[in-house]
């Protein structure tokens, strides 16, 4: 396989390329992309999520479960003073991450080039840059770089949201939404530097940032504690999780469709990669200490966002906060502290965002269809010219409320049973999220599907390029769903050495499931 | 020179302060420095000072401005006074309340003795330590003058589509200054300017 | 300079000229300038009297860079050359460089008879370079007074307009007030140790109960205070916005750059060096000071209609972050501020000179409104505008972000991680106003008709004099700059934008720049 | 006379220039308040000097009468600028830039 | 081919049935074509023989051999979860693939008929095909995963038929009712796994049961754990199996095209949890409280649904009402350890229940769509064969013998009576509620086919049958919108369409001869087979007591008879008007309102549940959101940062002697800091 920095870069790389290519060709890439003929950015930046996606794939392909936990190592220093690496590696945490933010930036693309953009060049550009920032976060192995990717991943969002956003509010809104997730990545900054400061002092040794080499080096619990809180703080507010998604509906409602798929597809995984691939290894003392606090807030997440998805009326943030509900799954699995936990809340951010950019997607094409608006109330009735895009919308849903079957299901069976073990109650209480996820999920499909026809609807079939859109996505849905295990053995030796040490820690609380067979492996697996 | 109402009386309590200043540095045995404040500051600075005052006409603030100008002025000379007295009150703390026993007593100068404290502040000791120790401080100093010169001619020269009768006024206070610069150029360029 | 070459064979002491060089060019291109600005004719004077300023300054970086590595004192321990002072000088030197050419066309420049312009210009920086190496309190205060008395000048020298008029005299009241308490501080140091060299204050510091001695203290208390007030550290800031905004641009963004460099400069060497002793007392202090900045800037500069304005809130609150450096008074801490001061320059260049560039253009001078369509219209100008705005911010691969990185870094590893989590504090609040001009830029369409100054909060002071009338042949003579391309400003704007993303992404020659500038300190 | 009473008189002179400069609105005033803020700090030179019986405060007390006289020269050229303008010579009615 | 290879098939036919039909809806066509449903029939029939073929191979191994477990793949095995995509074939799964793909043939052919027509045919083939595949899987699963699996997919195929006709809002409420009840089961099952999961550390049920067996409960009875997972594996099964209190989505549930209440709602769905208890028999005996709790709870549901049975006027609802209490025997029957019993009356029932399902869709189709009881009448000549069906139903269904449902369900009792101790009452309680089934089975009967022949009935014997002017909705009355096809524009009943007949004529065999199969003391066919999957159960063993049994044949029989001839008494000879049952409901109004009202089940979940949940959704919509997440933390933070903002502006006041004062305070202060350093 290449090196990983191709995959990095070859985004970027094609973003500028494209612009460039549109602003000396005598089109100047300002071409419509509608009906059939491709502006040149756009048909570059295709390319370019294309190609990352094959990479991605042969990644994964390539991976060995048995192999090193960094696979395909890059690493070169790159600034010696600060001891800050660019290091690049594949684990099992960030392979399927991988592939899955090169598909859904690669379907987010194709639905981008059905519409004729405002300067596409600039567009693309955008584009492409956060798909290499996003996927620098997954790939870095050096907390310096990892923080750097995660805060630069907002700029192009910012620019993409305030410049092709929808109106109103669309600058309002994206100002709150940077300044929000930027505040959690500032103290994040902080937090990483004093990391490997202190770290690195209390090793005695030259600073360093590289994650494996902070591993070495434990930090005292009372500076852990901070730390965590200000890592968990960048965290939340990605995800986001209650009561930090202030920035949330409108940045949201703000969006353009296309964005908006990878944004809550893939950014808001970051958050959750954070704490599984940083902050549980680096920090397991703080872990522990504040499981209860981070289950509780993960909670009133799931409740909070299913009581308002099934109460709101506007579709996206019937999504939106259905993906607060999900996060708050994800965050509840990671904070179990157990590697069924882990496991299945990094099962989960994978379904979770193959089956989110489809719903938004979808409720893109149910607005065409409802005369522009995205109310459900305006909505309904719609299945019926449109079988293939109600059977689709169908599969969706049930993919989203986790239908048992689903890899959805495997994924909170395994986080509900991680919970279980930690907090039975908490678990109890959770099933609640479950049970509304049904509610909300069948709310919308019904409201928008069914029912009688809506007062400004007017039916038709999902188009060819529609469905380009949406097929590879569901195919691999259904993929998962045939076949979690191909995620799960991938991913299995690494979730365990991750979470090993805060499980050794929180394992005195659990003395009920010693004398359980099968889990509880002695040591775990670690490298 | 702060309480006085008439800008013009104020320069003239400035001299006296400044010459009665000047007795206390002869009493400090600084001759040469003495001198100087004489001769600068008593002499030039102050000529200057008059003639901008007679210039602008140092037109005195009356009670009736200072009642228009209402509370926002009065309350800032009531806080004015009482900061200063703070920091006047910080400062004599500092200075006296320092351990350094020296300042009850009179001075090196008649301890020590010998032929450092007979040469002690003459004009020759004073030009010693400008050309050798502080030779750089000494040249930065006339350079200084030079900028200023060209500074004050910068912003008060006549300018198109400004209406100015006569400059003149301006141009002899930096004559005055030339003579104690001692940076020659400065001379030269001001003149020029002229 | 004709003294100094009379004086020298006597029994002067040993003078140094290489050494010196730096300096010696910079007052001597003074001169020269001033001299051709005199003789006569207008082309001369736009054009000639700023190539030579420039040639003046490339010969002093080239003196500079001549003198790479040195490590002495000269002229009798009034000056020392080190590290830190040439790398200092040469961020001044650009500083300088870049200030000639924004001013190139400048209604100021002109307005002072281009020589004097100059060379106010190039004393003031020699003054500046002087501090950055003064090493006795004698040489501090004169390079004090060199930087500030050329900046009064050039700050009111766009006399048409009351607000530069304005400027200068408010700097240079609450100016000579700050530096008369310096010196009242310099006085009572110089009566506690009795000597005016540095390194003399230091021993006698260091030796005895005289580190907190009430004078010590008091004289300290008042440095910094006059030093924070050249820094613009609040609370002694408050003549910076105003000034800022008074004063023609191309001063600004000179002043902005260049005192800050000079300040913090003396900083380091006063405190570091020579009062190093008193650490445990002044370090607290100045890092409350630090705080106190950092807070007052990022929150002033919200909703600030005036991009001027709010720069020189930005400013103040930058200035905090630098001293973060100077508290911890470590080896890294004097290399992140040196840093995070050479960032600066780029930084706020490319700002500025897009602000010269629009105030230049449109009516509405430096008004964020102004701004508005900026990206759709002059791309050119919009991308390094945007770029300092995120650097600014501090957001990754650009180099402010590497200066923060550093800063924090110092701090944590000095012992002060409260006053590192001040600084993203500050820098969260920043964002609240510098992303609102990247969307202005950006996100915002230009107002229909450009005459309708009512569609704009508030329209910035305008270039042409709109109090007591300009007379008609300076307006013709003002007419065909107003619109001309400026390819110097925007050879600023682009190189300065480009240098801030080249050392976000690769910083490590800027890293190498600065790694021994704090070797000359006592410190570990 | 010790050296004390200098310094107190020096700091008095220095504490009345400040007062000066916060009180007084005439620019011409405010100037003489800053003469005598710099002669407090010369006069504290001078006795310290003398204490130490060393010329150094003495050189820097030269100094600034030089720094002092440049001040005056630049800070008489504003005024007369704003004279010129016609502006009122008063430092409260400069306060264009606020805020 | 071994028996899990046909196991492997019969799970194969329907999926295949439904994706060729889901991809080739287009060329297959709407209502014109018949071939999906005739692909659909072929394939679930395809799917019988294989049970069949499954059937043979299973007798064909030794009875302790007769437990086999096919893994195709890894399905999720992972720290410490092991699932597997595993089937299990035992005779239990045996015997259920058996009914569900036997019953499901017929209905898929009755269905070819009675949805002619409709425009949503494709559709409603591909969902049957759905279904049956799911049903399969959840009998066939061979870990909890998949039993998981199997469990929530039939409820999506539920929900999908119930809203089949979507643009009915009656429907796609009754569907969400429906699926988010079975939700509620499915987290009960989850829950339920995990508590075993817990102690036995395998999701395999031959695993499990074994650790069970072997003590990872501790060796006493009734270990904590192990009866919470028990109870909440019960909860699974109530709310599929709509015992109370999770019922009261099946009446809304007739929502759906009738041939799905038939198959779905009557004759396999709905008997899931019946098929979960025994399935799961090794924990519930190791759980004896869990045991009684579903014990009880199915008494109580076969006797309030009876009541609730005698009130109601639309006959599918009725017919509903029935279901619940005849799953309330079988429940209460396996969870008393009759398991064959239990089963065996799931299996009879399959047959009559469907059988009048089937009848009641017949009459549906004759009245235009009309399902109200008090609309019909005297339909006896003009449907002879509907009729027919519906009284072998209904005599199979009151338990007269020798019809089907008088052995199953008195083996029940009888196994139930010979528990002893306080299952007395549940003994009593069951003949009561067979009492009242004989009652409303007849009242429905009566009403429907006796008394004067009502308008439509005329109608039909004049050889024409009656199609109502416009479409409407019978739950609300409302008018349907057309371009959707609803209960076919052409109706269908018996009388007129093959392959009704053909299916109604088998489940009618079925319904008579099904219960000779086993006879107390002839035979014990369901016994024997069933032995091999209850080995071990200490409960299942053949019954001895014949005077218990002579007792309870006899009273089972009186009983039935005594309903229908009150019934008889009632509705037939009661006259006309009804007089009769007027003046006993005026005589027990209150009654007649609990009955009526369905015990206010409806009103008490929606009072506990639905509206606090949906009022705290509101309150978190509009008021929380907004006062909270946005004035509190948002504009809190930014408004003190505003106000920080204005104060810093109003200190910058532009008098420069203030900027001077303030440089003068900043130096006091530092110097005091400095001073008190001293």
């Amino acid at each position: 396989m290449p090196p990983l920095s191709i995959l990095l870069w070859v985004p970027a790389a094609c973003g500028v390329l494209g612009a460039l290519a549109a602003s000396v060709s005598s089109r100047g890439g300002s071409e419509p992309g509608s009906d059939g003929t491709w502006s040149i950015p756009g048909a570059a930046a295709l390319l370019g999520t294309l190609a990352a996606l094959a990479l991605a794939l042969g990644y994964i392909v390539d991976y060995k479960s048995g192999g090193p936990a960094l696979q395909h190592v890059t690493d070169e220093v790159w600034i010696s003073t600060l001891g800050i690496h660019y290091k690049l590696a594949i684990t099992g945490l960030n392979v399927f991450l991988l592939g899955l933010t090169t598909l859904l930036f690669a379907v987010a693309v194709l639905a981008a080039n059905m519409r004729e953009w405002d300067r596409p060049r600039l567009f693309y550009f955008h584009f492409m840059l956060a798909e290499s920032a996003v996927l620098g976060a997954f790939l870095a192995q050096d907390l310096a770089l990892f923080v750097s990717f995660f805060d630069l991943m907002l700029i192009p969002f910012y620019f993409l949201i305030g410049g092709w956003g929808r109106e109103p509010g669309r600058v309002k809104a994206t100002i709150k939404l940077v300044i929000y997730t930027l505040v959690g990545s500032l103290l994040m900054l902080a937090a990483a530097i004093a990391t490997g400061v202190l770290a690195s002092q209390q090793g005695g040794g030259h600073i360093t940032f590289v994650l494996t080499a902070l591993h070495a080096l434990p930090l005292s619990t009372g500076s852990q504690e901070w730390i965590f809180l200000f890592f968990a703080a960048a965290f939340l507010v990605k995800m986001p999780a209650f009561p930090l998604h202030g920035w949330m509906p409108d940045g949201y409602r703000a969006m353009p469709i296309e964005v908006l798929m990878v944004f809550s597809g893939v950014l808001s995984k970051v958050g959750a990669y954070g704490f599984l691939a940083i902050v549980l290894p680096l920090f397991p003392q703080a872990t522990v200490h504040f499981q209860t606090l981070m289950l509780v807030i993960a909670l009133a997440s799931i409740i909070y966002g299913s009581l308002q998805a099934f109460s709101q009326t506007d579709a996206r943030l019937i999504a939106g906060y259905s993906s607060v509900a999900q996060l708050g799954f994800i965050t509840l699995g990671i904070f179990s502290l157990n590697s069924q936990g882990a496991q299945g809340a990094l099962l989960q951010m994978v379904n979770h965002g193959l089956v989110v950019a489809p719903l938004l997607f979808i409720v893109g094409l149910l607005s065409q269809r409802a005369g522009g608006s995205e109310d459900v109330r305006e909505m309904g009735g719609l299945a019926f010219r449109a079988p293939v895009l109600a059977s689709l919308f169908l599969v969706v849903a049930l993919a989203t409320l986790a239908i048992p079957g689903s890899s959805n299901f495997v994924g909170e069976f395994l986080i509900l049973l991680g919970v279980f073990k930690a907090k039975l109650v908490i678990a109890v209480v959770a099933f609640s999220g479950v049970v509304m996820a049904s509610v909300y999920a069948l709310r919308l499909f019904i409201r928008a599907m069914h029912n009688r026809v809506g007062p400004s609807a007017d039916s038709r079939e999902i188009s060819f390029r529609d469905g380009a859109v949406l097929v590879p996505v569901l195919a691999v849905i259904v993929f998962l769903a045939l076949y979690p295990q191909f995620a799960l053995h991938r991913s299995e030796r690494s979730v365990k050495a991750n979470v090993f040490a805060a499980e050794r820690l929180s394992r005195t609380r659990l003395t009920l499931f010693e004398n359980a067979t099968g889990y509880v492996q002695p040591g775990g697996v670690i490298k | 020179v702060v309480v006085l109402r008439n800008p013009f009386y104020s320069v003239l309590a400035l001299v006296s302060h400044l010459v009665s200043l000047a007795v206390l540095f002869l009493l400090l045995r600084a001759e040469f420095v003495a001198a100087v404040q004489v001769v600068v500051y008593a002499g030039a600075v102050m000529v200057l000072y008059v003639f901008v005052v007679a210039y602008v006409g140092g037109e005195a603030d009356s009670i009736g401005e200072r009642l228009r100008r209402g509370a926002a002025g009065s309350g800032l000379r009531l806080g004015g006074a009482i900061l200063g007295g703070a920091v006047c009150i910080e400062l004599l703390i500092a200075l006296l309340g320092t351990g350094l026993e020296a300042i009850n007593g009179y001075g090196a100068g008649y301890r020590v003795g010998g032929p450092e404290s007979r040469t002690y502040g003459t004009p020759a000791f004073i030009g010693n330590l400008l050309l050798t120790r502080f030779l750089l401080a000494f040249e930065v100093a006339s350079f200084l003058l030079l900028i200023a010169a060209v500074g004050g001619v910068v912003l008060a020269r006549r300018r198109g589509g400004l209406e100015d009768e006569d400059e003149r006024e301006l141009l002899t206070p930096l004559d005055l200054l030339r003579p104690r610069g001692t940076g020659t150029m400065a001379e030269g360029v001001g003149r020029r300017h002229s | 300079m004709t003294t100094l070459l009379a004086t020298a064979h006597l029994k002067g002491p040993h003078i140094d000229f290489a050494g010196l060089s730096p300096l010696i060019a910079l007052l001597g291109g003074s001169v020269l300038v001033l001299i051709l600005g005199l003789l006569g004719s207008r082309w001369i004077r736009a054009q000639a009297v700023p190539t030579l300023s420039l040639g003046v300054l490339g010969a002093a970086l080239g003196l500079t860079i001549w003198q790479w590595n040195a490590q002495k004192s000269i002229v009798s321990g009034a000056l020392r050359i080190d590290d830190l002072a040439l790398v200092l000088n040469l961020v001044l030197i650009a500083g300088g460089a870049c200030t000639v050419l924004l001013a190139w066309r400048s209604l100021a420049a002109r307005e002072a008879a281009h020589g004097e312009f100059h060379a106010l210009l190039l004393s003031s920086i020699a003054g500046m370079s002087l501090l950055a190496c003064a090493q006795n309190t004698v040489a501090l205060f004169v390079g004090l007074e060199l930087l500030s008395i050329p900046l009064y000048v050039l700050c009111a020298t766009e006399l048409r307009r009351e607000h530069s008029l304005e400027s200068g005299l408010k700097y240079l009241i609450v100016g000579s007030v700050g530096s008369a308490t310096l010196l009242y501080g310099l006085a009572m140091i110089y009566g506690a140790t009795g000597t005016t060299d540095f390194s003399g204050i230091a021993q006698a510091l260091s030796s005895g109960s005289l580190a907190t001695d009430p004078l010590t203290l008091a004289g300290v208390a008042l440095c910094v205070a006059g030093l924070c007030f050249k820094a613009s550290v609040a609370p002694f800031h408050q003549w910076t916005p105003d000034v800022y905004e008074g004063a023609p641009t191309p001063v600004t963004a000179f002043m902005a750059v260049t005192t800050k460099v000079a300040a913090l400069g003396v900083f380091l060497r006063f405190f570091d060096v020579a009062l190093i002793s008193t650490q445990v007392s002044w370090g607290p202090a100045v890092a409350a000071l630090a705080a106190i900045t950092i807070v007052v800037g990022n929150v002033g500069a919200l909703s600030q209609s005036s991009l001027k304005r709010m720069l020189a809130y930005s400013s103040v609150a930058q200035a905090g972050y630098m001293l973060a450096g100077v508290v911890v008074s470590t080896q890294l801490g004097v290399k992140a501020t040196v840093f995070y001061l050479a960032v600066y320059l780029f930084m706020n260049m490319a700002a500025f000179s897009v602000i010269v560039a629009r105030e230049r253009e449109t009516d509405r001078g430096d008004s964020i409104q102004g701004l508005a369509g900026l990206g759709r219209e002059r791309p050119l100008l919009a991308w390094p505008m945007t770029i300092s705005m995120l650097a600014l911010a501090g957001i990754p691969a650009t180099a402010g972000f590497m200066g923060k990185f550093y800063l924090i870094d110092a701090a944590v590893s000095g012992g002060y991680t409260w006053l590192g989590v001040v600084i993203v504090i500050g820098s969260m609040i920043s964002l609240g106003y510098y992303l609102p001009v990247i969307a202005a830029m950006w996100m915002r369409e230009a107002p229909a008709s450009e005459d309708e100054p009512q569609a704009l909060a508030s329209p910035g002071p305008s270039p042409v004099p709109v109090l007591a009338g300009g007379s008609t042949e300076l307006d013709e003579e003002l007419a065909p700059e107003t619109s001309s391309p400026q390819p110097e400003v925007l050879l600023v704007a682009v190189l300065a934008g480009a240098a801030t993303i080249f050392f976000g992404i690769v910083p490590q020659p800027l890293f190498n720049l600065v790694h021994g500038v704090g070797s000359g300190f006592g410190l570990f | 006379m010790s050296i004390a009473w200098y310094l107190a008189v020096s700091a008095i002179v220095f504490s009345l220039g400040a007062i000066g400069v916060m009180t007084r609105r005439n620019p011409l005033v405010v100037l003489l308040c800053l003469e005598l803020m710099l002669n407090g700090a010369n006069l504290a030179l001078i006795a310290f000097s003398r204490m130490w019986g060393n010329g150094d405060g003495q050189i820097l007390a030269i100094v600034v009468m030089t720094v002092a006289a440049c001040e005056v020269c630049i800070g008489l050229g504003m005024i007369v600028a704003i004279y010129r303008r016609r502006l009122p010579i008063d430092v409260d009615e400069l306060r264009e830039l606020q805020g | 081919m071994s028996a899990t290879t046909y196991g492997w098939l019969v799970l194969a036919f329907p999926l295949v049935g439904m994706l060729a039909i889901a991809l080739g809806f287009r060329r297959l066509g709407g209502g014109s074509s018949k071939a999906a449903g005739w692909i659909a029939t072929g394939a679930i029939f395809l799917a019988f023989l294989a049970s069949l073929g499954a059937l043979i191979k299973i007798q064909g191994l030794a009875p302790d051999h007769r437990q086999v477990v096919s893994s195709l793949w890894n399905y999720a095995s992972t720290v410490g979860v092991n699932a597997q995509m595993a089937i299990l074939v035992d005779p239990l799964s045996v015997f259920m693939i058996l009914v569900v793909t036997g019953v499901s043939t017929l209905i898929h052919l009755y269905s070819i008929s009675y949805m002619d027509g409709d425009r949503g045919f494709a559709r409603y083939f591909s969902y049957l095909n759905f279904f049956v595949f799911s049903m399969l899987l959840l009998v066939l699963a061979g870990n909890f995963v998949l039993l998981i699996a199997g469990w929530a997919f039939v409820g999506a195929a539920s929900y999908l038929l119930i809203s089949f006709w979507y643009r009915r809002t009656t429907a796609t409420s009754a569907g969400i009712k429906a699926f988010v009840i079975n939700v509620v089961g499915d987290v009960g099952l989850v829950l339920g796994t995990y508590f075993i999961f817990k102690h036995t550390g395998t999701l395999d049920f031959l695993k499990t049961f074994h650790a069970a067996s072997t003590g990872a409960f501790g060796h006493g009875k009734d270990e904590g754990d192990l009866v919470a997972g028990c109870c909440l594996l019960l909860v699974g099964a109530f709310a599929k199996s709509a015992q109370i209190p999770l019922h009261t989505w099946l009446p809304d549930a007739m929502e759906g095209p009738t041939p799905v209440s038939s198959l779905i709602h009557a004759a396999t769905m709905v008997t899931a949890g019946v098929y979960l208890i025994a399935r799961m028999h090794p924990l519930f005996e190791l759980a004896p409280a869990a045991q009684d709790v579903g014990a009880v709870v199915g008494a109580t549901t076969l006797l309030v649904a009876g009541t609730i049975g005698l009130t109601q006027t639309d006959i599918k609802r009725v017919i509903a009402y029935s279901t619940m209490s005849q799953i309330g025997y079988m429940i209460m029957g396996v969870s008393v350890g009759a398991y064959a019993a239990g089963l065996f009356h799931l299996m009879t029932h399959a047959f009559f229940k469907a059988l009048l399902f089937m009848g009641a869709g017949s009459i549906i189709g004759a009245m235009g769509g009309e399902q109200s009881l008090n609309k019909m009448g005297g339909f006896r000549k003009a449907m002879p064969f509907t009729y027919a069906c519906f009284i072998i139903g209904g005599l199979a269904l009151s338990g007269v013998p020798p019809f089907s449902g008088f052995f199953s369900k008195d083996d029940i009792l009888l196994v139930t009576a010979e528990r002893g101790g306080w299952h007395w009452a549940l003994y009593v309680a069951g003949y009561i509620g067979a009492f009242l089934t004989a009652i409303y089975t007849f009242r429905m009967i009566f009403r429907a086919f006796h008394g004067e022949p009502v308008a439509e009935a005329r109608e039909l014997e004049g050889g024409h049958l009656h199609h109502a002017p416009v479409p409407f909705n019978p739950a609300n009355g409302e008018e349907e919108d057309t371009d959707v096809g609803f209960p076919g524009p052409n109706h269908a009943i018996a009388e007129r369409a093959l392959p009704m007949r053909v299916a109604m004529g088998l489940l009618a065999v079925g319904a008579v001869g099904a219960g000779l199969i086993q006879i107390p003391k002839v035979d014990f066919v369901i016994d024997d087979f069933l032995r091999p999957s209850f080995a071990g159960s200490p409960l299942y063993e053949p019954h001895t007591k014949d005077g218990l049994l002579i007792f309870g044949l006899g009273l089972g029989t009186v009983l039935a008879l005594l309903g229908i001839a009150l019934a008889h008494r009632l509705w037939v000879t009661g006259g006309r008007e009804l007089q009769a049952s007027t003046a006993i409901r005026e005589r027990f109004r209150p009654a007649y309102e609990l009955f009526v009202n369905k015990w206010y089940f409806d009103e008490l979940i929606d009072a506990l549940v639905v509206r606090p949940v949906a009022a705290t959704g509101m309150f978190a919509l509009g008021t929380f959101e907004r006062v909270f997440v946005d004035e509190t933390l948002v504009g809190g933070t930014t408004g003190i940062v505003r106000a920080g903002s204005a104060a810093v502006r109003a200190a910058q006041s532009g008098f420069v002697r203030y900027y001077a004062a303030l440089l003068v305070l900043g130096v006091a202060g530092v110097g005091l800091y400095f001073l008190l350093q001293v």
